[in-house]
């Protein structure tokens, strides 16, 4: 069966029955009916992603699994939106990760339910019209669109800082999508253009755009900027572990989760290959960057007591070696980040699952406040460790798989930076288990003592995620073989 | 024209109405009928070319579909402001059919002033828009924040229409063969003898007064936060938006082939008018003070158009003058329905009234130019016309970093709607005085203003056919 | 027989199955069941271990390929698993000894919960997974995955007892320490990869040509740093003792017979490589040497049985790693698997003593166990022996070979070495007098439970023991027989590449080599019965160590200069940069963009001033300067 | 006759007009000087149109100079109707303030 | 000197002088009876151009009936001299120099402008006269002339709603 011959398209599901979903979760008003339609709605898309996989076929780069309206003709725009190898992957983590997060969440209970399953499952179709957009204005709107009900869920539904935290989460991004915006404008005047139109924001017109090299440099930083953001790259990362500290924790897990992999995403999808030739002059800038925030975050996270900006610090040093990864230019390197956007995207909500189930249980995030939980919570330990053990690159745990082509690629770049950033993978070991240890082990105290392990949904999720660790850690070709043509297709614009 | 005319002729029924019919509420049925009436026959004329009366013009008025497209937006949102404002417009004192016979002035004289062709009737017409409005501005007589909001606006528009005449004067004088149609000002393209470009200079600063550009924009505030804050609705839309299209004609038309040589002040007027506007705007308590201010951030963005003078900058200029008028005339409507104008005001209305508060942050949301609402779409090509000229790229960025500023003082409205508890003992708004039709005219806008954040083409189609 | 030899995955796999079946069913599982699916699957892999053994002699080798790891454009590492002579030894010793080590454990952790027993097999379960994938991959990454994993597994068990803060404190810096080493591997392994551009063993020493001098050497020496890790080597050599907190058994397998000679096995493996980088070989035999002595002083003052042993360890490895470096390759794989026996044999038998103790382990409170402990003394004894390198235990065929080799390298080295076997001795002894000869000098209520330790410990004792005594003859040098050197011959395939590199091989003549061992025996002998004088009827005595002796007991303060010259730089930078550089910095910088934004805001706000007056002038002002800018501009 | 002295001295009666609104504080003469500077631009216009009128390209033309007078007299018509509104809104802010200087209100500032 | 240059240096110094007054005088009566002398001296200029309808329209429509208007309310209003307070000499002399900047800068302008020296027509030419300007503006000025009732209209309007007592 040829998707082509269904009557609507892969993306377009992926695209569109979230926002649907997500519209009819706000006339829900029953807090137990709108969460079980949410979980519902999310394991359809789920399914449907599944289904998109089944059928994708990543030979042929961009040409199947391509739909495109008309919409801003005149001007140059079309609604075009289209898996690739990438796109497939990252669609994927989208729908695999919000029904574990629904369902994770438990009986949590929401004021105003109904509004937070909506604005929920309309952050996933903007997440997924990101990872799908191939067209430059689409992408923008989609880009916008992420980010806006993850404000409101955050601003709403987060802590007691949540409205300044956040705020500064929502202005620092909407400054960096706009400086982008203005870059995707100036190359926009520089495309051919459509039978329609003078010029075009069409990805080919865009990758094909004749921007001189003295317009790359400045361009090139106007996109980088917005990524860099996102992601967040050091020193763009200070809103990040306010935001995830005060935001509700399921907000959060789509945040690390999946948030910042649009950023990663869009490095690889809108910068390099539109700006080839600043993406060889700049490397050393790039890169060097990450790796100095690898190597402060990393610091940084030894420090932390609180949880949440501990999860936070180190997201940002593995977010580091993304970046870094991307600009070496090679296969290997490249390869890693994609396998290491899944990886990292499950990892993460995987340690979110846990610092949440703690601070609810116990009432602090304090890692000094805690302790002796693995005698209490056996299962949730175990989990935790093995999580924390992928987060730091352990082998047959599927972030080594990542790590190891990165720092691969990375080393092929220069050995210097790669021993540098390497350090941060000794540092990893050192805060993380310097959590488990802090949290976990030792003996139970009074916060810690009436602690009880976790519930079925909650084992039910971790397992899920397990599997994937372990799965993806042992075997990770599909992954790779997935994303291939992406890769190559990419590597492609800088011969 | 017709729509001229037809603005004209009812403004002087809603007098006369205002000496015989006694009723409170029937001049505001009467308005929406002369609006809508007005819009037929503009759309009458854009569709068929077909005037209501054949009056030779000498060609002082041209009447394209960009001009009455302008004609029809101003008119269209002057409708929906009489909708959702028609109650309030009442409750601001007796005479509320000259009220109404005022507004139809004033958009007789913005139909002047969106198809002049001379500089005469560009006068008269800036004249015909004022004057009402400094009326319009004192009308809460016993409001001494009223009062002094009118003899503000009074002096200071009265003093920028003496530097516009001087202007005009020095065009006249400058111009080769003494002649007051913009057309003709100017010949060729070589560099401006001295007083054409004292002439320049004057009209821009006076323009520049109008759509309240910075350094001066100083009435701006005052005078939108002293009136009555239906009127302010009224004044920092409509007029507002037709302000900058007199603007942009003018520049176009009169001196468009000399724009290298003017640009910089443009310029000069951008910068300053996006910091003043949007820094300013950041530290006001009153949400109606603020929407002042962002309305001179906004005549920023607006300023592009005239900077850049290009074919998407026209489209822009008119979706932006939709996007603009739509959006703040809808904000304006409910502010008027606020106990409290301050921020703090707004604290809780999700809660109280979803409504207005889901339609109040569809409004902010598009004045901030987030995507899919038509500000994003006025903002976008706004931009993109002005990276068409391939000059100044600075200025754009500096323009995307005023917006990410501007977000800073919308959002905090959106805030308070929604994630702050009102106070106990005060709720934000009376119940009583949200009505139903109320809340549909209210999600009727916010669901225009997605609709051409989607379809833009909605818009500006007119002008091209 | 290739076809057979597709089943080599079943020696791994049987592990991880007992892994799983522990793992996932340590609520059901009884302890008996535990035990024997933990021993059982080990015994298999031994049994099949075995069978491949016979397979590859004659120096047969064979690579497995089962499926791709990792395949993109330009790299692919397969999961392949190879066994040769090398490996084959190495899977021997880990699933026999392995084997021994879980019977024994099954009844020295029986006072284990049940759930708690069956966590422990499968972390051992688990952990031999990962030491036979680190010998049976066919790669570089593969011995990477097994290489991690056996640190994790390290980890997992030293921690064991979570509760203990000093335990996870431990278990942590065994971790962190082997990640350091470890970083050095992931680099070396990178750097092949780019130059060569695979990971593979056959394919990466068929291309050696593509490697020029620097690189084979920056490979060799990072190689080496991530041997030092695992292998307890200066200067990463402090987890080692650390990890005595651990399970006895734990400390048995792990830290003495198997994971610690990772490091070994790996650099035999890269043979080629090392003996094309002398530079790196002196580096290795210099740093193994000075781990060998310095380890060894620690050693002599220690009074912790574990920790006696565990310095003996790092030093002992510090022997295998000065053959590494003198080329003497098959001499140091000699020594790792006469030192599985012998070391086990020591830490299990010290583990009798510990259990029969209730726990004690300050050999200072004990003496005179001979009387109460007879296999486990006899057992002890012949280890001792066997360690201090005395004809004809097994220890003595492998020292010597290692000496031998160094002596041909430098006589300075031999030397060394001759004297680092005389505190070996010493220390040995040491130990063994104030354990088993004396008086009794514990509690009386540890005396009345002094007993002999059931048979599923002594057993394995026993056969360690007569391993210890008959291990050495596999290796008979020349000297004394023709042709007796078997494993010499056995392994003589994997280095023969890079024995043809040598070019000259000057070999020792009889009377030199009998001179030699003659001397480095007499040595051994004399330290042997000056301890066993000094010691067999040692007092306790209040008397605080001074001069060098504390220096040594404190382990020459090691642990406190790497504290202050990096821990705590660490963690300082750590709390700067969060407390100035974060929140000050960076996060100041952007809420001082905010703070700026409010600030221009308050202050331009004043410039409307609410009168009339000054607006105009200010309108007039901007018509003068836009005049200035048009007009005269 | 040259131009420029009628330029002169309408900028001159312009500016004076400029200054008074700068300077002073009554309303009502702060209207004043506000006609002043009306009455300097028709004097410019009315000269402007005399100039041109003396011109030989403009003289072919039909409303050569008529067209400035006439603007002249709009400006008048205009003048006239800001005065009453002008003058009203005065008179209103009298009747509630007792007081026509323009600073006396300012309530609306910042 | 001719005769022309006379008349119109002496209306010019009149105009000034009394511009100024009107600027300076502290009485808002005598402020508007000076506004009155410039009214006449325009006017003479206007004679001088022979623009003479314009002439009589600026007297009768400013001199006569806004001046009149505005002496009525000041009248009304009882304002006599010194009703106004003191005011913020800083501000004062920024405004008087920047006035006089402004003159500068105009000035400096037009002197750089070729046309500075173009001739006028003085005393003579038909432009000015009633019947060609009032066959001007029903001809071609229909529109502005209509639309100037408009105006009118919002002025008186605006008259009521603000001037009527409540």
């Amino acid at each position: 069966m040829d998707p082509k011959n269904i009557w609507i398209t892969f993306p377009e599901l992926l695209a569109w029955f979230p926002l649907v979903a997500g519209l009819v979760a706000f006339m829900i008003r029953d807090e137990r009916k709108v969460r079980a339609w949410a979980i519902g709605a999310s394991l359809i898309t789920l399914g449907i992603s599944v289904a998109s996989l089944l059928f994708a076929d990543n030979t042929k780069h961009f040409a199947l699994n391509t739909v495109s309206y008309y919409w801003l003709k005149y001007i140059g725009s079309n609604l075009t939106i289209g898996l690739d190898g990438m796109g497939h992957m990252l669609t994927a983590l989208t729908a695999l990760a919000f029904p574990l997060i629904f369902i994770a969440g438990g009986k949590n209970s929401f004021k105003n339910a109904s509004a937070y399953y909506g604005l929920m499952l309309l952050t996933q179709c903007g997440l997924m019209g990101v990872f799908m957009a191939m067209d430059a204005l689409i992408f923008y709107f989609f880009w916008e669109l992420a980010v806006i009900p993850a404000y409101f869920l955050c601003s709403r539904w987060g802590g007691e800082r949540r409205i300044q935290a956040t705020f500064k989460f929502f202005v620092y991004t909407f400054t960096g999508s706009l400086l982008m915006l203005t870059g995707i404008l100036y190359v926009y005047q520089h495309t051919f253009g459509t039978q329609f139109s003078e010029h075009s924001f069409a990805m080919n017109a865009f990758y094909n755009a004749s921007v001189d090299v003295k317009d790359q440099n400045w361009l090139f930083w106007l996109f980088f900027v917005a990524f860099a953001i996102k992601m967040p790259v050091f020193p763009f990362h200070t809103w990040q572990p306010d935001t995830y500290e005060q935001a509700p924790a399921s907000t959060t897990m789509v945040l690390s989760g999946v948030m910042v992999k649009m950023g990663i995403f869009a490095v690889i999808r809108w910068l390099v290959p539109i700006f080839p030739l600043a993406a060889i002059r700049f490397d050393n800038i790039v890169i060097g960057l990450s790796v100095v925030g690898m190597i402060y975050a990393s610091l940084i996270a030894i420090r932390q007591d609180d949880i949440k900006r501990f999860i936070a610090y180190s997201s940002i040093a593995h977010i580091g070696l993304m970046c870094a990864a991307i600009f070496t230019r090679s296969h290997i390197g490249m390869q890693g980040v994609m396998l290491q956007m899944f990886s990292h995207g499950l990892n993460i909500i995987g340690m979110w699952i846990v610092a949440d189930l703690v601070e609810k249980q116990t009432g602090t995030r304090k890692i000094s406040e805690l302790g002796g939980i693995a005698h209490k919570a056996p299962a949730l330990t175990i989990f935790l460790v093995i999580i924390a053990l992928a987060n730091i690159a352990l082998p047959l745990t599927n972030a080594f798989v990542g790590e190891f082509m990165m720092f691969g690629g990375l080393f092929k770049f220069s050995m210097i930076y790669t021993a540098v950033a390497g350090t941060s993978i000794i540092l990893a070991a050192v805060y993380t288990l310097n959590m488990v240890q802090k949290v976990f082990y030792g003996d139970t105290n009074a916060v810690t003592a009436t602690m009880q392990d976790i519930g079925l949904s909650q084992k039910f999720v971790l397992a899920v995620l397990v599997i994937f660790i372990f799965m993806l850690g042992v075997f990770p070709q599909p992954l790779i073989d997935l994303t291939k043509e992406t890769v190559t297709a990419v590597l492609l614009r800088f011969k | 024209m017709n729509a001229i005319i037809l603005t004209a002729v009812w403004g002087v029924l809603m007098m006369l109405a205002g000496a015989f019919v006694k009723s409170k509420s029937t001049p505001k049925y009467l308005a929406i009928a002369g609006a809508v009436l007005a819009l037929v026959v503009n759309c009458m004329e854009m569709n068929t070319g077909m005037p209501l009366l054949n009056i030779e013009d000498k060609n002082m008025l041209a009447t394209n579909s960009m001009n009455l497209t302008f004609i029809n937006i101003a008119l269209g949102c002057t409708l929906l402001y009489f909708l959702l404002n028609g109650r309030d417009i009442e409750k601001v004192g007796e005479h509320v059919s000259e009220y109404f016979a005022l507004i139809f002035f004033v958009l007789c004289g913005i139909g002047l002033i969106a198809t002049f062709n001379t500089l005469l009737i560009l006068f008269i017409g800036i004249e015909i828009v004022s004057i009402p409005l400094y009326i319009l501005t004192g009308s809460d007589k016993r409001n001494l924040k009223s009062n002094e909001a009118a003899l503000k606006y009074f002096l200071m528009g009265s003093f920028s229409t003496g530097i516009m005449l001087l202007g005009i004067a020095f065009l006249y004088g400058g111009s080769e063969t003494g002649s007051f149609y913009i057309a003709n000002i100017i010949s060729g393209s070589a560099p401006m003898p001295p007083m054409i470009a004292i002439g320049l200079v004057l009209l821009l600063i006076s323009m520049a007064f109008k759509v309240s550009a910075a350094p001066f924009h100083f009435w701006t505030p005052d005078v939108y936060d002293g009136s009555p804050t239906v009127f302010t609705s009224f004044m920092a839309t409509v007029v507002k938006a037709a302000a900058f299209f007199a603007f942009v004609r003018l520049f176009e038309n009169a001196f468009g082939s000399l724009q290298a040589q003017w640009q910089k002040l443009i310029v000069v007027l951008i910068v300053a008018t996006l910091l003043i506007g949007n820094l300013t705007a950041v530290f006001q308590q009153s949400v109606k003070r603020m929407l002042a201010y962002s309305s001179i951030a906004q005549a920023g963005f607006m300023l592009f158009a005239v900077f850049a003078l290009n074919g998407l900058a026209k489209e822009g200029l008119v979706l932006y003058a939709a996007a603009y008028s739509l959006a703040s005339i809808g904000l304006f409507a409910i502010l008027t329905r606020m106990n409290d104008y301050t921020i703090d005001g707004f604290n809780g209305l999700g809660q109280h009234q979803p409504v207005l508060a889901l339609t109040a942050t569809v409004f902010l949301l598009s004045l901030t130019g987030i995507p899919l609402t038509a500000g994003f779409m006025s903002k976008f090509y706004m931009l993109q016309a002005a990276i068409h000229t391939g000059k100044q790229m600075w200025l754009v960025i500096f323009a995307v970093l005023c917006a990410a500023i501007s977000a800073y003082y919308y959002f905090r409205v959106i805030q308070a709607m929604y994630f702050k508890d009102s106070n106990a003992d005060s709720v934000p708004v009376e119940t009583s005085s949200v009505s139903t039709a109320f809340k549909v005219l209210l999600i009727v806008t916010a669901v225009l203003i997605i609709a051409i954040g989607l379809f833009p083409s909605l818009i500006t189609d007119w002008l091209y056919f | 027989m290739s076809n057979v030899l597709q089943l080599v995955w079943l020696i791994p796999a049987l592990p991880l199955i007992g892994f799983l079946l522990n793992g996932l069913g340590r609520k059901m599982l009884s302890k008996t069941m535990a035990g024997i699916v933990g021993s059982g699957t080990v015994l298999l892999a031994f049994l099949v271990s075995l069978y491949v053994f016979f397979q590859v002699k004659g120096g047969n080798s064979h690579v497995a390929h089962y499926f791709n790891f990792i395949n993109i454009e330009g790299l692919k590492i397969g999961f392949d698993f190879q066994v040769d002579p090398l490996s084959s030894i190495f899977l021997l010793i880990i699933t026999g000894v392995g084997f021994l080590i879980h019977v024994y454990s099954t009844s020295y952790m029986h006072e284990e919960d049940p759930k708690d027993f069956a966590k422990y097999f499968a972390h051992l379960n688990l952990f031999v997974f990962s030491m036979l994938l680190l010998v049976m991959g066919a790669n570089y990454v593969i011995m990477f995955i097994g290489w991690e994993g056996v640190g994790l597994c390290s980890y997992l068990l030293i921690g064991y007892w979570f509760k203990n803060t000093n335990y996870n404190n431990a278990a942590k810096k065994a971790f962190i320490m082997n990640r350091i080493g470890d970083l050095g591997f992931l680099l070396a392994v990178f750097w092949l990869i780019s130059k060569t551009g695979s990971a593979d063993y056959h394919e990466v020493f068929a291309n050696l040509s593509k490697l020029t001098t620097r690189d084979i050497t920056g490979i060799t020496l990072l190689l080496f740093v991530g041997a030092t890790g695992k292998s307890a080597q200066i200067p990463l050599y402090t987890w080692l003792p650390d990890a005595m907190a651990g399970p006895t058994p734990v400390s048995a397998l792990i830290h003495a017979a198997t994971m610690v000679t990772a490091g070994i096995y790996m650099i035999a493996r890269s043979n080629v490589l090392y003996t094309m980088a002398p530079a790196t070989q002196t580096v290795v035999a210099v740093v193994g040497l000075a781990t060998a002595i310095l380890a060894a002083t620690i050693a002599l003052k220690q009074n912790d049985i574990k920790k006696v042993l565990a310095y003996s360890t790092v030093s002992q490895l510090g022997y295998m790693f000065l053959g590494l470096g003198v080329g003497a390759f098959t001499g140091a794989v000699f020594h790792v698997m006469t030192h599985a026996f012998f070391k086990a044999l020591l830490f299990l038998g010290g583990g009798s003593v510990i259990h029969a103790m209730g726990g004690e382990q300050d050999i200072r409170n004990m003496g005179g166990l001979k009387k109460h402990m007879r296999i486990t003394h006899i057992t002890f004894l012949l280890a001792c022996f066997a360690i201090a390198g005395m004809p004809p235990f097994s220890g003595f065929f492998s020292k010597d070979e290692i000496l031998a080799a160094a002596y041909e390298k430098n006589p300075v080295l031999w030397g060394i070495g001759v004297a680092g076997a005389m505190m070996t001795a010493f220390y040995m002894f040491r130990l063994y007098a104030m354990t088993f000869l004396g008086n009794f000098r514990g509690t009386h209520e540890q005396e009345h439970h002094l007993h002999e330790s059931p048979a599923a410990m002594t057993l394995p004792l026993i056969v360690l023991a007569i391993l210890s005594v008959i291990g050495g003859f596999i290796g008979v040098p020349e000297v004394f027989m023709h042709g007796g050197h078997r494993l010499e011959e056995f392994l003589a395939p994997v280095f023969a590449q890079s024995n043809a590199l040598i070019k000259e091989h000057h070999a020792l003549s009889h009377s030199q080599e009998y001179m030699l061992m003659g001397i480095s025996v007499a040595a051994a002998l004399a330290a042997l019965a000056f301890a066993w004088n000094k010691f067999s009827k040692y007092r306790k005595s209040d008397k605080e160590e001074a001069g060098l002796g504390k220096v040594l007991e404190n382990k020459w303060y090691v642990d406190e200069l790497y504290d202050s010259i990096i821990v705590k730089p660490v963690l300082a930078i750590g709390k700067y940069f969060n407390n100035v550089v974060e929140k000050r910095g960076i996060d100041g910088f952007v809420n001082g963009v905010g703070r700026a934004v409010n600030y221009g805001s308050r202050q331009i706000r004043l410039l409307q001033s609410g009168q009339v007056g000054a607006y105009v002038l200010m309108m007039v002002l901007g018509i003068l300067v836009f005049f200035i800018v048009q007009l005269f501009l | 006759m040259e131009i420029k002295w009628y330029i002169g001295l309408a900028v001159a009666l312009f500016c004076t007009g400029v200054v008074g609104v700068l300077t002073r504080r009554n309303s009502i003469i702060i209207f004043m000087c506000i006609e002043l500077m009306l009455n300097a631009v028709n004097l410019l216009l009315v000269a402007f149109s005399k100039m041109h009128a003396a011109s030989p390209v403009a003289q072919a033309l039909p409303n050569v100079a008529s067209d400035a007078q006439l603007f002249v007299f709009f400006i008048m018509v205009v003048a006239a109707a800001e005065v009453s509104v002008g003058l009203a809104i005065i008179v209103m802010m009298y009747r509630n303030i007792h007081s026509v200087d323009i600073n006396f209100l300012n309530r609306l500032k910042n | 000197m001719s005769i022309t240059e006379i008349i119109f240096w002496g209306l010019s110094v009149l105009a000034l002088f009394c511009a100024i007054m009107v600027v300076a005088s502290k009485s808002p009566v005598h402020s508007i009876l000076y506004l009155i002398g410039v009214f006449f001296a325009i006017s003479g200029h206007y004679i001088l151009m022979n623009a003479q309808f314009l002439a009589i329209v600026n007297i009768i429509v400013y001199a006569g009936a806004i001046m009149v208007l505005f002496l009525f309310v000041v009248m009304l209003m009882n304002l006599n001299a010194d009703a106004e307070p003191k005011k913020n000499r800083y501000l004062q002399f920024a405004g008087l120099i920047s006035g006089g900047c402004l003159f500068l800068v105009l000035v400096a302008a037009v002197t750089r402008s070729a046309d500075a020296g173009r001739v006028m027509q003085l005393g003579t030419g038909e432009s000015g006269l009633i019947k060609n300007l009032g066959r001007i503006l029903f001809n071609e000025y229909v529109i502005p002339f209509e639309i100037s009732s408009v105006l009118f209209l919002s002025a008186m309007i605006g008259a009521v709603v603000i001037g009527k007592k409540n």
